[in-house]
């Protein structure tokens, strides 16, 4: 509570807009006629996006101090280390 | 941080995360959430990677206009429960009140909608096992307009959406007992943790959700 | 921050008002009491997995004839008192899982993550005392599952502590379906206990300290165990996503692993051991921090090198995460992933080498006091050089090629785990029992069960390296069957035998730890002369454990210290050359 | 559809502990009176060329050899002059309505020369299956039915014996040996006792039937299966004739 | 209890037993110095009254040298057996003059499938007999393996080779044999209650002996 309080409150209101905005951007994406891998690029680009909204304003990541923003995080790096790994078995 | 200076002289201490037990503890919690759902997104995208073709274009079988509200109502609720958390800093125990109450529906509406989507599934003859035999989906597939098979699909469908529902139905769970503290009044300017923790858990929930609408339903 | 508050009153309220027997012994919120109920759990499941083993080497040092007393086990186990192949299996299997989820891991982290975190960092209680008592009361339901598979039509799961899919995946390869799925329902559960005890361990660490315990004051077990709560609270959840994706597969026909309908068998060796390297620092990070401790205060010496120890510690957390692979060596993986496994695997050589190292430079020059507690340090040391450097042979892939699956490796691990983690537990329970219980252990027996220990612990798992160098694999129900294993028989006889001398030998032990329980001699506050904050209170201490909070003004390791007369100087003693710690917390 | 079944049995016996599994089983049944004394007795015919039986290479099965003296071979199609042994010939239709007298004895399945003796074997409901093995060396015995239970045990010495039973009719449960991927054995469970297994001469009688009658099916396993009906007069017999071809 | 490698008969089994034996050796001088070291250290700093240890927090230099010796030292030992694991084991590194059998296993059974008369593996002609592998001397031989059902491991203590067989993946698998006679094939990871006696044999023959046995082979398998 004490962090959101000292700053400025931000704009919930206008965060929600904005994603639903992006998720209506999503529908149209997911349906162009372009090729797979562009789509897949710019869903997963939306959806990170989305995401990184929802994580700095509504969890108030934005304006935690570093310590808490270093245990927010933390885990991510393994997140990725066992997928890229595993996905070496098809890649070459 | 008057308000906690009245609380009582604080017990010296080092200095930790910087932040009170409960949210470092939530935060702590919701490390191993993610580990949790990259154990199931992970496979996920290594079982597609391995077998594309058990995949179908999206909204070939599952219903993309009725989780798309789904989406919507569940950004909603982020959006509710972030205001509750703001009316409770203001100390303005009305829309307090106002905002987890509607918070806790529109995630019961979440989960009944979810349900809802299941047992259409199911009636087209879309299960965990992939096509159930003689269902409708199984003799499109058959017919050559589906995969030929779908089981991983439905494995991994099934799983992540649904573990992901049951997150939903625990943060409804606990969302019903912060508000019911709320109703006596226990949530007060200066101190409102309740809010705040149960609010970074569901808006992790809401983000999971944020994931797992684009790789599940749209890609 | 003053709602640091919170957790001081939250637990001093607790133990302000009286409680009653079931809310004080039951459903205690004290961490030290939770404490003591898991090192009653898992000793009992200690026990349990011990008579497992003895049943296994049975069976290999005597096949096809009859176990004495075999006769008491069902049609469906031992006909006649001799092992069915299937029984075997579930043997096996059920030892491993035991031994690693429900014995060694729960006296690691459950019982002295609980009791020490606290005491040596000042604080009165964990910072979640409820969330503490559900994480024992969690683990209890899960064990209870885990035993019942034993009762159950099919019997109890017979694929492997490492359940690989799909021999556990579908009950028609081995028979077994309700056992398996009782085993992974037990897992999943346990992991919620385990993840609950790992957020509460790392909120109290980061959070409740006693001012003036930086960072680089906190005693190594701490340390320890703080890094093995990170990896704990990381690596778990990957097992339970990956245990219920097997349920799924075992009952409502999901295909996770399932190769026919697109599944991946590998996917569940990549996820079990990207949460099973990890698990093995679990099971050696905090014995290692435990050892720490003992030799320091046992040399009566500073710890040497206390931040090399600790960045060992950080190395060798980290490094667990990037190594999974080297169980897969020969699985069909990537070969080029291979490669690299190896090189990340043998770096673990280094961290482990500083510590061994600095163990010995604490003893070097050292005026060293030979207690029980330091018996089993030094007993910790000896067997974790030779269970790391047999190590090193399985790191190499090329050589793993052939020892890989094979007793080699069977010898690595139990000089890891009980020659290394299990004698560490030894040394802490003896260390630890006059605070935890208030009373003595018989030093006599103490020094007779370490002894016995010791000497049939080589005797049984020295000569098994030997058997893997002549590829005498592993998991074998009759080794006579081949040929090339026939010769080394007598070796597994001999073996068998020492293994049943080394149950006998943990008789001693546990007499003592009864025995003394209730008439031990009284423990002072302090009866090893340590510094840890944990002895500056009363044994057991109390609701609450400090009357006010400790200040803290220099590192736990502060023995000899030229300052002072006697050869040991408290944490919290103040001296007049001391400043008050910078406070920091609640500005 | 196993799976679904271990699901359902799981959560019996999540809170239940292991029921069923060994043991006699059809207390019940038992203490039933016979419904009549008639008797089915008949033969079964095979037309046209006998398919050549497969022999098995048992190279490392010594003892299992010598049992045979030579090369043994598969007794997939057994006939003699014209008469198929190895059918399994069951009442399907005109009995009275149950309950049904369970068989004194129960039916057994031997394990011997590395073969299974016999190779077709009936089983009433809850009549218990004893499984012998006869070979000194390790024999798996897994049934994978389809409505049934399935279960794979091991007998890793001579003269072991287990007893299981089946809960539900099934046409036909197949058994095999995973170490000897040429052992198969198939079983019939049926709700009544009213089943014969053709011998060597292609015969089979059916005992303890009241007057009346009935339609029969006889299986084989690879020739598939033949109806047939046999009326049992006051004289109580009946006679059947059944004719597979290949 | 013995160190030494039983003997070895494959190609490749001497460069994977070097690699042990140097393992062995520098494992085997830290073994000696660390244990040799505790307990010369355990006997002279043992407490006696009027000792008092020596206050030390360390020494830097010391510590440098125990980190950088192992790190050196695993790195050695990676940079050898990654060389002879790339030969072995690694991708394309079946020698292109190889003869190809396949290999089905399957709960507890092997059955080696040889190509018939046209020499091609995967066509109609091909014979398989049940565990049984028969291969030519000096004469690189891959094994392309597949599992009907679960996990299984061909493993040959005299080669030194060990493969797992995952079902739905063919894993591919290459030694040369260097000794006739008969060796022993064992199933390496355990699939189920069969596992402990799921073994067969490989013959290694003469050139001349192997071509005399495949031709009776496929006059057999012809007359069938």
């Amino acid at each position: 509570m004490t962090e959101a309080a000292q700053h400025k409150r931000p704009n919930y209101m206008g965060i929600w807009v904005g994603l639903a905005a992006l998720t209506l951007v999503e529908l149209g994406v997911a349906f162009l006629p372009w090729s797979k891998q562009v789509i897949i690029l710019l869903l997963v680009g939306l959806a990170v996006w989305k995401a990184l909204m929802v994580a700095l304003y509504f969890m108030h990541l934005r304006f935690e101090g570093n310590r808490m923003r270093i245990f927010a995080i933390a885990p991510l790096p393994l997140t990725v280390i066992i997928v890229i790994a595993v996905l070496t078995e098809y890649v070459w | 941080m008057a308000h906690a200076a009245v609380m009582q002289p604080p017990p010296k201490r080092e200095v930790g995360a910087d932040v009170y037990n409960e949210k470092l503890g939530m935060w702590v919690f919701l490390g191993s959430e993610v580990m949790f759902f990259t154990a199931l997104i992970g496979s996920y995208i290594i079982l597609r990677f391995g077998n594309p073709d058990a995949w179908t274009a999206p909204g070939a079988i599952l219903n993309i206009p009725i989780t798309a509200v789904n989406t919507f109502l569940l950004i909603c609720s982020s959006m509710t429960m972030v205001k509750a958390f703001a009316a409770a800093q203001d100390g303005d125990q009305q829309r307090l009140k106002l905002y987890l109450v509607a918070t806790v529906l529109i995630g019961a509406t979440f989960v009944g909608v979810q349900a809802y989507e299941y047992t259409q599934l199911v009636h087209h003859g879309f299960v965990p096992s992939g096509y159930l035999v003689g269902g409708e989906l199984a003799e499109r597939a058959a017919a050559g307009e589906l995969p030929a098979s779908v089981g991983i699909y439905g494995s991994t469908f099934y799983t992540m959406t649904g573990f992901h529902g049951f997150h939903v139905t625990m943060g409804v769970l606990c969302m019903i007992f912060v508000t019911w503290k709320a109703f006596r009044g226990k949530y007060t300017a200066t101190d409102h943790r309740g809010v705040e923790v149960i609010g970074l858990y569901w808006h992790f929930v809401d983000l999971v959700w944020i994931i797992l609408f684009t790789i599940v339903y749209l890609i | 921050m003053a709602t640091a508050a919170v957790p001081l009153d939250e637990a001093t309220h607790a133990g302000s008002h009286e409680i009653s027997f079931i809310r004080k012994y039951i459903f205690s919120t004290d961490h030290k009491i939770i404490g003591i109920q898991f090192m009653l759990m898992s000793l009992i499941f200690l026990l349990v997995g011990g008579i497992l083993a003895a049943m296994i080497r049975w069976q290999l040092g005597f096949p096809n004839t009859s176990m004495p007393g075999g006769g008491i086990l069902p049609e469906t186990m031992a006909p006649g008192g001799i092992l069915l192949p299937e029984f075997y299996n579930s043997l096996v299997t059920m030892h491993g899982t035991i031994m690693v989820f429900f014995a060694i891991m729960p006296l690691l982290v459950g019982v002295y993550g609980n009791y020490l975190i606290p005491l040596k960092l000042g604080a009165p209680d964990m910072a979640f005392p409820r969330l503490n008592m559900a994480s024992f009361w969690v683990a209890v339901p899960a064990g209870i599952l885990m035993m019942a598979g034993f009762f159950v039509e099919g019997g109890h799961a017979a694929a492997g502590w490492t359940v690989y899919a799909p021999l556990s995946a579908d009950p028609e390869w081995t028979g077994v379906s309700t056992g398996q799925q009782l085993w992974l329902l037990s897992l999943a559960v346990l992991g919620l206990s385990s993840i609950l005890g790992a957020t509460n361990y790392i909120t109290t660490v980061v959070n409740m300290r006693a001012p003036g315990m930086t960072w680089f004051r906190m005693p190594l077990s701490i340390w320890a165990l703080f890094v093995t709560s990170i990896l704990v609270l990381l690596a778990i959840p990957i097992l339970s996503g990956a245990a219920i994706m097997l349920f799924f597969d075992q009952t409502i026909g999901t295909h996770f692993f399932d190769a026919l309908d697109g599944g991946q068998p590998l996917l569940w060796q990549h996820l079990f051991w990207y949460f099973g390297h990890p698990e093995v620092y679990i099971l050696i990070l905090p014995a290692m921090g435990f050892v720490s401790d003992i030799i320091a205060n046992a040399s009566r010496k500073p710890i040497f090198g206390y931040h090399s120890m600790v960045y060992a510690i950080i190395a060798i957390g980290f490094l667990g995460w990037v190594v999974w692979g080297h169980h897969m060596f020969q699985s069909g993986m990537n070969p080029t992933l291979g490669t690299t496994f190896m090189i990340s695997t043998l770096f673990i050589a280094v961290p482990s080498a500083i510590k061994t190292f600095n163990w010995m430079g604490t003893m070097w020059r050292g005026n060293i006091r030979f207690h029980v507690p330091m018996l089993h340090a030094t007993a910790f040391v000896a067997m974790f050089v030779i269970g790391g450097l047999s190590g090193v042979f399985m790191a190499s892939n090329t050589f793993d090629i052939y020892i890989h699956d094979t007793y080699f490796i069977v010898a690595h691990i139990h000089y890891v785990l009980f020659g290394g983690s299990l004698f560490a537990i030894f040394g802490a329970i003896t260390f630890w029992y006059p605070k935890m219980f208030g009373r003595m252990m018989n030093p006599f027996w103490g020094k007779v069960h370490f002894v016995l220990t010791f000497i049939f612990f080589n005797l049984a798992f020295f000569p098994m390296h030997s058997l893997g160098v002549a590829g005498h694999m592993r998991r074998i129900y009759d080794p006579t069957q081949y040929e090339f294993l026939q010769p080394l028989q007598p070796v597994n006889t001999f073996i068998s035998i020492s293994v049943f001398l080394l149950v006998l030998s943990q008789l001693p032990f546990a007499l003592n730890f009864i025995l003394s329980w209730f008439n031990g001699a009284k423990a002072p506050d302090n009866p090893w002369d340590d510094n840890g904050l944990e002895w500056s209170v009363p044994s057991p201490p109390p609701h609450g454990n400090f009357k006010e909070t400790p200040t803290v003004y220099r590192g736990a390791y502060e023995f000899s210290s030229p300052l002072v007369e006697e050869d040991f100087l408290p944490q919290n003693k103040k001296l007049d050359s001391d400043p008050e710690p910078a406070q920091a917390a609640g500005h | 559809m196993r799976r679904l079944m271990a699901t359902s049995v799981f959560l019996v016996l999540a809170c239940g502990g292991g029921e069923g599994g060994d043991g006699g089983g059809g207390g019940a049944a038992a203490s039933v009176a016979p419904l009549g004394n008639g008797t089915i007795s008949g033969v079964v015919n095979f037309s046209g060329s006998v398919p050549a039986n497969p022999t098995i290479d048992m190279g490392e099965e010594p003892e299992c050899v010598e049992k045979h003296g030579g090369s043994p071979i598969d007794p997939v199609v057994v006939v003699n002059d014209g008469k198929l042994a190895n059918a399994f010939i069951r009442v399907v239709g005109g009995l009275p309505a149950g309950p049904y007298p369970m068989p004194a004895a129960p039916a057994t399945l031997n394990q011997d020369g590395c073969l299974y003796q016999p190779r077709v074997v009936g089983v009433m409901v809850g009549q218990t299956l004893e499984i012998q093995n006869s070979d000194p060396l390790l024999h798996n015995i897994k049934a994978v039915p389809t409505e049934n239970r399935g279960f794979n045990i091991s007998q890793p010495r001579e003269g072991m014996s287990t007893s299981r039973t089946f809960t539900t009719p099934e046409i036909m449960v197949p058994m095999e040996c995973n170490v000897h991927g040429w052992m198969n054995a198939y079983v019939g469970v049926v709700e009544h006792p009213y089943f014969a297994r053709s011998g060597e001469g292609g015969t089979f009688t059916i005992a303890g039937l009241p007057a009346g009658t009935y339609q029969l099916e006889a299986w084989h396993e690879t020739l598939g299966t033949q109806t047939g009906e046999a009326t049992i007069g006051p004289d109580g017999t009946a006679t059947v004739e059944f004719t597979f071809s290949s | 209890m013995s160190w030494i490698l039983p003997p070895s008969a494959s190609s490749f089994a001497e460069r994977i037993d070097f690699i042990y034996y140097l393992i062995l050796v520098i494992t085997g001088i830290a073994f000696v110095v660390v244990e040799a070291g505790l307990i010369w250290f355990m006997i002279k700093y043992r407490a006696r009254p009027g000792r008092k240890a020596q206050y030390t927090h360390g020494n830097a230099k010391a510590e440098v040298i125990w980190t950088a010796v192992p790190a050196v030292t695993v790195v050695v030992i990676g940079v050898l057996s990654g060389a002879v694991w790339k030969d072995v084991k690694g991708r394309n590194s079946v020698p292109p003059n190889a003869i190809t059998y396949g290999v089905t296993a399957q709960q507890f059974e092997w059955h080696f499938a040889y190509a018939g008369p046209d020499a091609q593996l995967g066509t109609a002609d091909d014979f398989s007999v049940r565990n049984q592998l028969h291969v030519p001397v000096n004469r690189p031989v891959e094994l392309r393996m597949s599992s009907e059902d679960v996990i299984h491991s061909f493993f040959v203590n005299a080669f030194r080779v060990k493969q797992d067989i995952v079902p739905g993946m063919e894993t591919v698998v290459w030694f040369e044999a260097t000794e006739t006679g008969d060796f022993q094939i064992a199933c390496a990871e355990l699939c189920g209650l069969g596992h402990y006696r799921m073994g067969a044999t490989v013959t290694v023959h003469s050139q001349e002996d192997y071509g005399r046995w495949l031709d009776e082979q496929m006059t057999t398998t012809a007359l069938r």
